[in-house]
């Protein structure tokens, strides 16, 4: 007898059809890969961050291998909130795809300004924040290293939107736990876990760092025990908040841990690169595991990791 | 268009060509179509080292009773092409595309003159292949660093149905020079569109060139790709109003007209 | 014609043969692996750390492989400083091995009491603290995440040895750079970087850590660009201080990539577990690697990095 | 004792046994012997997916034209495992070995009784071969969940001097029950000693029965092994007085009264 598998899940009062979403900037607005992987099909899509006005990023070389991962610093380049307000967002929605629309700021207006410009759209589910951007105003400390910065910052969106705002966290913040307290006693729906490791590689010939950069933000399978680490230690300290877990997850199994250690729903990035189809083949996986193992809700799985 | 596409494909054969290069055949169970200089996206069937596929230009399309026959020419530089290298005929891979911009030859101008430079090669021999099958006159010029760095020389000469011109940087074969030096002497008032691939600053000398002779140069690029297929924005180059498309989607091949002057 | 490659490099006042050791617990106590890399033909060997007694560790599964990398928790199970001076130190000596011995405790007091035992043995050409270690005194916090707790326990060993006093940083310490600072201030000739990063890997099937202790210690090749980055911020925050880098190191192009990033010798760790010859290759390679780029001496490679 | 070494190996065959098992063997181009119990660390030569090698006891060694014939039996349970059954004859992989303590055959009083669960089959198959080339007379209990999951059972029969007693969980095939279940109900006086290898519970099953009966047992171990060496110290297990020993030294063949009841 084949179990049936319920595999909706809740982020917060967000319902999401299965737990796993495409990760911001690795799929990119959410329609360049429909043939491989159509977000319908999904959890939701995060698409790459949006800026108030188009960004052109760094200069390149921008990505390089690592055993198990790879380094990027793309610097953020995106068309816009208005262009994918206008030319993205209208066949996402007829899709019937759930839109999660991560934003970025230098400033804590420029955030403001993208929410409030999709305000006037229909067919945006949530709100991610990345904060692991230089805060112009606080001397370029990032606002996920900064509680009160980032206290202040969420305060501020929380008075914009009644839609779900989830804060995606950096890793490289000395106290995250301080981090995670702050952005959630602030109003954040759901804290993301987590964005790129900084990180560094170095072109032995050459003599210079493998991205124009210098450094750069470290993902893939690479940072999944890292990652993991995060999510449960944020899990612990706040058992009540929805997480979304997301580093390095490759298959269906991947997606099992993170949802053994605390989140509600799962991320795939870097995945997607060496395969189109990955965040497709991660729900498959997951629903094939709870068939296997007689896991009629994958809801029982959330924070069920069984410590020692 | 081409509908690109993930399948697992086989280790068909692979032959020596040089001390560090060599061709590949892959067949490709599935369908797959492909116009001279788009490129694929190659890596193994599991694990995660390499962890993300490599881009190769294909060299050329054939058919066999058992599939299609990508063939490839690869230069050993690191990781996955040392693999590829030794891994054992029967392998499995794993195969997406065709993807990319290729080379214009449908509009391309009367008389297009095709520059290779080393591992550039196959994307020109590839075009060299498809113009003659076509009947359309041209030129090709092949450089390389060495005689024995020089890859397919018969099968070049063969695909040509004008001039061949080999030229080596230090005179071993051909020409003595580079190839890029050797065109410019050698240019012909009938040259219409430059269709090139090659190391960077190669390309560079031929933007260069065809300003010059106000001609278009159509130059396939190599920058380091994760996705592939446009997601990653990891692969950009710079066009002449300063913004960065990704070179897997606009390109690889650019008209050096759109392109920054340092791309 | 070949270039002759000098391969001898300096950390502070000691001089190595070559930049490569063994890093401590991957190499036992020296004598294990002779048969595959003779310790004398390394840089110098890191001893297993050593505490007052011998300890048994931490109960198993102790170990698991994650991606690129694996999680240990072996709880520093060691044969205790007696039974090293008496049956292991005599016959690295007589080898000619350059012995560095790594140092732990969970009080000042045993730190002090390894030290002082190892203060009667010839042979000795460092000690390599690893304060990776709870703090009993100070509530269990790491000595190697307070600057303040680390400031004591340096100078007190300062005290009691004239041999250089590397000090091996955690990588999860909140501020790497105040905890360089604090040892370095107090007397430290070197920093070692990095210890292991804190992580944890799940088995889905069973819904528990992987490793018996819940959280391990991440190291191999995954590490790599994390441990990088980390010592390059130290080299540049502190440009005259000898460091030794370490993390991931599979090849000898990666050992020249911590020595451009400001190390002045490496260590090879879990490299040594998939290869028993490991060190010896790292030390092959690298002069391979010197003879094709025309390096005639590899301390012309130290802080060679280019930054942007 | 037999020296260990680093080698490439060949895969020279394999062959599938079970759904979930199959035999290999490796050409290993130098020396290499190893007595039963004895294990060794099998990886890829290159890449760091696995980046540990897997360790793998012995199932035979032989001799052949080209070099050393090292048999394994191997169980597809995960990453590296599933890459050995796919991987192409012919192909190269890195072998350290021969690695451990394996059974003391030789000081093997007179008439051991040879127990293997499941995948646990393989060095106790090579202790039989080994006691019947010597004459030492024995019987063997061998038992997986089904019939299909009985590995090699004519040559377990032909490796056999004495009595070999065949157990399924589910009976399709010899008797029915766990194998120590088994060996408990025909349990013989003179059996002096028992040399087993299989799961953890059929091991502290065994040596319950031992303690029973007042016999030694020599049990093949199985702990998650990073290195093989000695250096790692991931492998241990527990001895009767608390401290931790690695078994890929003192072991991976540990005879029972060393150990801890629960190692
Ligand atoms: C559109 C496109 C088409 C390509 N077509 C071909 C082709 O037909 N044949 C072919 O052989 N290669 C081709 N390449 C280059 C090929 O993708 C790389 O050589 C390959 O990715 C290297 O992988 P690796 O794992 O062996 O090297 P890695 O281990 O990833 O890199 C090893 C070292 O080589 C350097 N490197 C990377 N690429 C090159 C290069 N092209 N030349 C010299 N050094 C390099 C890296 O920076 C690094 O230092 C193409 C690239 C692109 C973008
Ligand atoms: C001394 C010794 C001798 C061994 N001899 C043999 C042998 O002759 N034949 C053989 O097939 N295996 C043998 N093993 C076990 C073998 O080493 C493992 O099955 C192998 O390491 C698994 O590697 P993998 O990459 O396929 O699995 P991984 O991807 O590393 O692990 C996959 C999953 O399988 C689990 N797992 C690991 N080992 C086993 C196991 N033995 N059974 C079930 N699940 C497991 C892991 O915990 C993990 O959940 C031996 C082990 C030791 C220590
Ligand atoms: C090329 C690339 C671009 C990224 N762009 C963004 C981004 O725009 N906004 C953001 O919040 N995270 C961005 N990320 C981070 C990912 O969403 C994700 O947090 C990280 O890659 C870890 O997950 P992974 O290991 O599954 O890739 C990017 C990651 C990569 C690799
Ligand atoms: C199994 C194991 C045991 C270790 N034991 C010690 C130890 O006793 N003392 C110490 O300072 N570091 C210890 N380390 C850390 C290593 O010395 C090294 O810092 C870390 O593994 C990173 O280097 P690598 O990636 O080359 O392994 C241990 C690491 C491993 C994997
Ligand atoms: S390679 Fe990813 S966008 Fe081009
Ligand atoms: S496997 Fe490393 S000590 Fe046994």
């Amino acid at each position: 007898m084949v179990t049936v598998v319920q595999l909706a899940t809740q982020v917060g009062s967000l319902t999401l059809r299965n737990p796993v979403l495409a990760a911001s900037g690795t799929f990119g607005y959410g329609l360049e890969l429909v043939d491989f992987c159509p977000p319908e099909a999904l959890g939701g899509v995060v698409t790459k961050g949006l800026s108030p006005r188009p960004r052109a990023g760094n200069p390149t070389p921008r990505i390089v291998e690592t055993p198990a991962g790879m380094i990027n610093s793309i610097g953020l380049q995106n068309i816009g909130v208005e262009a994918f307000c206008t030319q993205v967002l209208p066949a996402l929605r007829q899709r019937g795809a759930t839109v999660v629309v991560n934003v970025f700021g230098e400033t804590e207006e420029e955030y403001a300004t993208v929410v409030e410009r999709l305000e006037r759209e229909d067919g945006v589910a949530a709100y991610e924040l990345n904060v692991s951007c230089p805060n112009v105003g606080k001397g370029g400390m990032e606002f996920g290293h900064d509680p009160s910065s980032l206290d202040l910052l969420v305060r501020m969106l929380r008075r914009l939107t009644r839609r779900p705002l989830w804060v995606k966290l950096s890793p490289n913040a000395p106290h995250l736990l301080a981090v995670a307290e702050a952005a959630l006693a602030a109003g954040a729906d759901a804290l993301t876990l987590v964005n790129t490791f900084r990180a560094l590689a170095i072109d032995a010939k050459k003599r210079r760092p493998a991205v124009a950069t210098g450094f750069g933000g470290l993902s893939g399978p690479a940072i999944k025990p890292l990652a993991l680490r995060l999510v449960w230690e944020v899990h612990r300290a706040f058992p009540q908040a929805p997480l979304v877990g997301i580093g390095g997850v490759l298959t269906g199994e991947d997606a099992v841990e993170f949802l053994l250690a605390g989140a509600c729903a799962v991320q795939v990035g870097t995945a997607t690169f060496r395969n189109p189809a990955a965040c497709l083949e991660v729900v498959q996986q997951l629903q094939a595991f709870c068939q296997r193992e007689g896991v009629e809700d994958v809801r029982e799985l959330i924070g069920g990791l069984r410590w020692r | 268009m081409e509908r690109r596409s993930d399948q697992p494909v086989i280790l068909a054969s692979r032959q020596e060509l040089s001390p560090s290069c060599f061709a590949l055949e892959l067949l490709c169970p599935g369908p797959l179509t492909a116009t001279p200089g788009q490129f694929i996206m190659l890596g193994p069937t599991a694990g995660a080292d390499p962890l993300l596929r490599r881009p190769f230009s294909v060299a050329g399309v054939g058919e066999s009773p058992r599939g299609v026959l990508v063939q490839l020419l690869v230069k050993e530089v690191g990781k996955f092409t040392s693999l590829l290298r030794r891994l054992p005929i029967g392998s499995e891979l794993s195969l997406l595309g065709p993807l990319g911009q290729g080379f214009r030859l449908l509009e391309a101008p009367p008389r297009p003159v095709l520059v290779a430079g080393g591992i550039g090669l196959p994307p020109v021999l590839f075009a060299a292949r498809e113009l003659s099958q076509r009947g359309i006159p041209f030129d090709l010029f092949y450089g390389a660093a060495s005689s024995h760095e020089l890859l397919l020389p018969q099968e070049v000469k063969r695909a040509t149905n004008g001039l061949a011109v080999f030229c080596t940087d230090d005179g071993s074969f051909g020409e003595q020079g580079l190839v890029t030096e050797v065109l410019r002497r050698l240019w012909q008032k009938s040259y219409s569109r430059i269709l090139a691939c090659g190391p960077t600053p190669m390309l560079y000398a031929v933007a260069q060139l065809a300003r010059e002779r106000q001609v278009e140069a159509e130059l396939s690029l190599e920058e380091p790709m994760a996705c592939g297929v446009g997601v990653c924005l990891g692969c950009v180059v710079r066009l002449h109003d300063g913004s960065y498309v990704p070179s897997c989607q606009a390109g690889p091949v650019f008209l050096a007209s759109q392109l920054a002057e340092r791309w």
